[in-house]
């Protein structure tokens, strides 16, 4: 099985239209993602590839097609809205792919998001995938293989290093996720790990982190005290000099907090693999798997 | 994006904020005739983007126009943590009877901006934090109410005794909340807060960073933009929109992702070498994003060999591998170029290479030993 | 607090609201002269702040700067239920494609302001409410978040298929929002908003009431208050921090208390008379309080007796009996007066009485049959 | 028994300093509630009346005095701050008595009194008072007599008429409630007669409303389906003119809504008695009381 996502998943693709989200829309329809509807303002009643209805609101496309999922592709200028705007429709499962969103954008629908019990993907993510299932968001669906290990990581394409690694060693996924590399994310290793924790079809846990924040460290806490299933783990950026924001708005490492050492003790307190080397993911998983 | 403290004081003087009259100058005659204007002593402070300017001699007192001309000539063109000193601010020095801190930063774990105070105003406030947590108080604040009138009073009552300056506090700290998310602030701090000898409560110094994704949609803030404060290199790699740090290696990287990126350069150390740089090209390459990145690398005089580690998801490598071809027709590279491909598009990426003589590799771990290698060997 | 047609377009078009040109005048030489700058047709429209203005004549069509003149001739100063016209708004006669309904009101049962728009504008609201509830649409606003975008475009949407003017609805709503947050409003309404033959969305007619509490504070509001508009006895109660309002009985009240204001008023009816006003003094009554009630109720010709009803909590009936005998020794009152105490201090307050003559009831039914007896028979 | 408020509610007084709210906190302390501090900020140390601590803020006096109740009695310009600062402090009752309060600065300050679960009785209100145990509030103590009849208005002096009466008559109250005179309104109604029908201690209602608004008419539905003691009405301002506000900002017939007619039609729908004069309320109290 699967967190998040699975088969069942009703897919409303916000930016429809434009470059990125007509482009992931695509990617996510051959890859078997059930995208039963759009949204773009202005352009109601068009048809996207000949099959997926496109909507001028997102509450209009929820009563038309009974989308429960939205991934958000619109530039940053409108993606706050369209948190909100997901949101105030009943959708149940927000990904937002969009870089670039003000953190004190994404602070004030924060609230109104969660108020509403929808969980938030994101901002600043890949989104997530359930190989051969659902794929909501831009990972490679040719690199997932299903499987019983749950991914959780900051990062799009260091993920995908590892999940290629995993598939190529024939260990499968049960969920990848992306939780995104923004200071202020809607669903953090935590939430995930708790998911992972409860799922039946997962086995094992791969955590992806970086420097900045203590994210990771609050995980690793919570990894000791109410994950049993083995979890491996890595931080990117050790060699990463301090003060400086590397690429991520949340990779960052502030006075002599968020450092990649302080991470990585806590992953040793909380008995996890530590992965020195993207490839270590594998003999690590193996050994945890047998 | 850091600002400078003379850029912070305008944008709290235009919210109301009380502060000391000063002006910024650019040379030793101007900051005599901005002393002159204010009289009496004077403080003449170095504008650079790094904190510590004291230790380095950076911020020094003048009793008169004279002496504070004489300052400025020794103050400008120095240099501090490797910046040069190109503007000063003059102010007068205050008669102060205390120093508080107020500092309003977002907070990633609340997902709250987060007031922090303090009566113990002037130093370091993680040293405050670190060794008196007791004389912080912190505050998160809704950003759907803002901060509270009754708020900001009970954060100056942590500061003040003396109602007429608890009030005024309460007043400057209502005014640089707006600051704050009037202009996308990721950080906004009056450092210290003063009560001068006739009572009255006075910023003395300021400090503001602007969230980078604000400047997106507000050009007047990216105006503030000090471009001599970045090396040119960063600044060049800014305007390319690339992602770009310089580090003190010799093992050039370019790589689409900031994870992938720093894991890369974690590798690279892993194996022995050093990184030259951060560098994401982002996700939607561009052929001309790599040329870009291929000349700014190259730039630097350290670097011995280069790597390209590109993960194909959105990214296309058939792109990089143009971006390669294009820009080694279009100037030399002398050092070695090491190049990791896979995923969409590698059979054609790999064609590309192979027509312009390179050769490249599938693996991570393989291309970054290779690159080690290859730097080490030119070293 | 209403204010003029005119006025509310000023807020309006300082908030950014696109509308037709057009001003306001007090004579026919500036009418014309509005009319000629202008240019083309014109609507003369009397202010006064009543509904029906078009069915009473109060709104003209006008050819050309003559008619224009004319039509503010005939319109200034006539009587509009009861209210006499002072100013004619002038405003080019649009050249209209549709007319749509968007008002903004603070709704008591979901304690929010509340949105109701409609393509079918132009008409009475409450009319297409009653009739064809599906051509409305309402939308509660957070007032912690004001109007959110997707909200506007969705109320929008419902207004237009054009998406330009979909846009242009969208944005005037939430400038409407602003205008109503940023002045205290009760009610801010644009009827029609039109759209133009070339596609651009305008308002035509705009209404504004500002809630009467957001006065204190506001200055600025208070300006905007029309007091020719008021019948002169409730301009002065309004001055004197009274609550009157104007009926047309003979039985004065003066009563503590909007309810038992109310209560008092309805007993006068239910014991076969009829109250001349509402009057209440409020609660912390002063004696001052008592002598200005009295001064405006007894301006009121049609006033044959008047009943005083006091239930003393907070209002102390002895200063209430103070500002009785003050008043008489002020000005002569020729009409019977009924006093009815009852509560702090009405030992007091009936000795005070008693040294003027002039005797108290306790019980309020018996007072108001004392009262309606005293008019019937002054009558 | 009673509702709300008790002899164990631990008051506040918010502006306990000013000329109101020093004048009826000495009301309070004589009536025997529990007066347990008072908040004027800048007068933090004073003591009121010798035995009052005053405080800077409202959270420190929670902390020290453990009050659960906070009557408002600070200028309209400071009113909605001060329902903020209560419903931060962790109060549980907020009593406003402010008259003046802007309609919207209530309408900012009702969502966020609401989340932190604290319930508000007013703006523009007299409070409420559980005869011979607890006034909160400006009611005179002196009409009222410990009994079994709930009392809930919109009004002021109205309420004191009609409770002068029953006392007079011999016919005790339980809590006598004024839910004020506001459009806006923390507590309406149907929350008190909820209470009264829930309280052990009260055998009958008597309800007293005004013109405007449809508060009325629901209260009237939720008494026809879920109060089964009896209920006693009256409605002031059958004799006021349309589209004009009469003294209370809420008490204002817009159009056709909120008369007096639809109001006892209503009333009468409910099968509720009903007071044609305030003197009325007597004998029907009386006869249901039987």
């Amino acid at each position: 099985m699967s967190v998040f996502v699975n088969k069942a998943t009703r897919v409303l693709v916000q930016g429809i239209t434009g470059r990125e989200g007509s482009f992931h829309a695509r990617q996510m329809l051959e890859y078997g993602t059930q995208v039963v509807g759009g949204v773009t303002p202005g352009k109601g009643g068009q048809v996207f590839e000949g099959k997926v209805p496109v909507f001028n609101t997102v509450a209009e496309a929820v009563t038309a097609t009974g989308a429960d999922t939205a991934v958000v592709y619109v530039p940053p200028t409108a993606a706050a809205s369209a948190l909100f705007e997901a949101a105030d429709a009943g959708i149940s499962l927000i990904v937002c792919i969009t870089e670039g969103i003000p953190v004190q954008h994404v602070a004030r629908a924060m609230p109104y998001v969660r108020a509403r019990g929808v969980r938030l993907i994101g901002p600043n993510c890949p989104g997530l995938i359930t190989p051969g299932e659902s794929k909501v968001g831009i990972i490679p669906g040719s690199i997932c293989l299903p499987g019983r290990v749950g991914l959780v990581s900051r990062s799009g394409t260091l993920t995908y290093e590892i999940v290629n690694h995993l598939t190529k060693a024939g260990i499968g996924q049960s969920t990848c996720v992306g939780i995104g590399g923004d200071p202020l994310i809607g669903t953090n290793f935590i939430d995930v790990l708790r998911a992972f924790q409860d799922d039946p079809d997962t086995d094992a846990i791969v955590m992806m982190g970086e420097i900045g924040g203590t994210d990771e460290q609050q995980a690793a806490e919570f990894i000791k005290s109410h994950v049993t299933k083995p979890v491996v783990g890595f931080i990117a950026g050790q060699t990463a000099p301090k003060g400086r924001r590397m690429g991520h708005a949340g990779a960052i490492i502030s006075g002599s907090s968020g450092t990649a050492e302080e991470k990585l003790a806590a992953f040793a307190a909380a008995g996890m693999g530590i992965m020195k080397r993207p490839v270590d993911v594998i003999e690590l998983v193996r050994e945890r798997l047998k | 994006m850091n600002i400078h403290e003379y850029q912070a004081r305008a944008l709290l003087k235009a919210a109301g904020v009380p502060m000391l009259d000063g002006d910024v100058a650019s040379t030793p005659p101007v900051a005599e005739a901005i002393a002159r204007r204010i009289g009496g002593k004077v403080v003449v402070k170095a504008q650079v983007h790094v904190g510590g300017r004291g230790k380095a001699g950076g911020v020094k007192l003048a009793a008169n126009p004279g002496e504070a001309a004489d300052a400025a000539e020794r103050i400008l063109g120095m240099q501090i943590r490797g910046l040069t000193v190109h503007k000063v601010l003059v102010v007068p020095a205050a008669d102060i009877s205390s120093e508080a801190y107020v500092g309003l930063i977002m907070d990633r774990e609340t997902q709250r901006p987060v007031f922090m105070v303090s009566p113990a105003g002037g130093i370091d406030i993680e040293e405050v934090a670190a060794k008196t947590p007791e004389k912080i108080r912190r505050l998160p604040v809704d950003p759907t109410y803002g901060l509270l009138p009754h708020q900001a009073l009970a954060l100056a009552f942590f500061l003040y005794k003396d109602f007429a300056q608890v009030k005024a506090a309460a007043q400057i700290m209502e005014r640089l909340y707006t600051v704050f998310t009037h202009n996308g602030c990721s950080l906004a701090e009056i450092n210290p807060l003063v009560t001068t000898p006739d009572g009255r409560v006075l910023a003395l110094d300021a400090k503001v960073v602007i969230d980078d994704n604000e400047l997106f949609w507000r050009p007047d803030l990216e105006e503030l933009r000090d471009e001599s404060e970045e090396p040119p290199a960063e600044a060049a790699a800014r305007r390319a929109n690339l992602s770009f740090i310089k580090l003190d290696g010799n093992v050039g990287c370019v790589v689409n992702g900031a994870g992938l990126a720093m894991a890369t350069m974690d590798l690279v150390k892993y194996y022995g070498g050093e990184p030259a740089n951060f560098l994401d090209i982002g996700g939607s390459s561009n052929p001309e994003k790599v040329v870009n990145a291929l000349k700014i690398i190259t730039t630097d005089p350290n670097v011995k060999a280069i790597l390209f580690n590109i993960f194909g998801g959105i990214t296309r490598t058939d792109d990089v591998a143009n971006g390669i071809k294009t820009a080694l027709a279009q100037f030399p590279v002398k050092v070695p170029i090491v190049v990791r491909l896979t995923g969409t598009n590698e059979a054609e990426a790999f064609r590309i290479l192979q027509g312009i003589g390179m050769t490249a590799l599938s693996d991570m771990d393989e291309a970054v030993q290779q690159v080690v290698r290859a730097a080490k060997g030119a070293a």
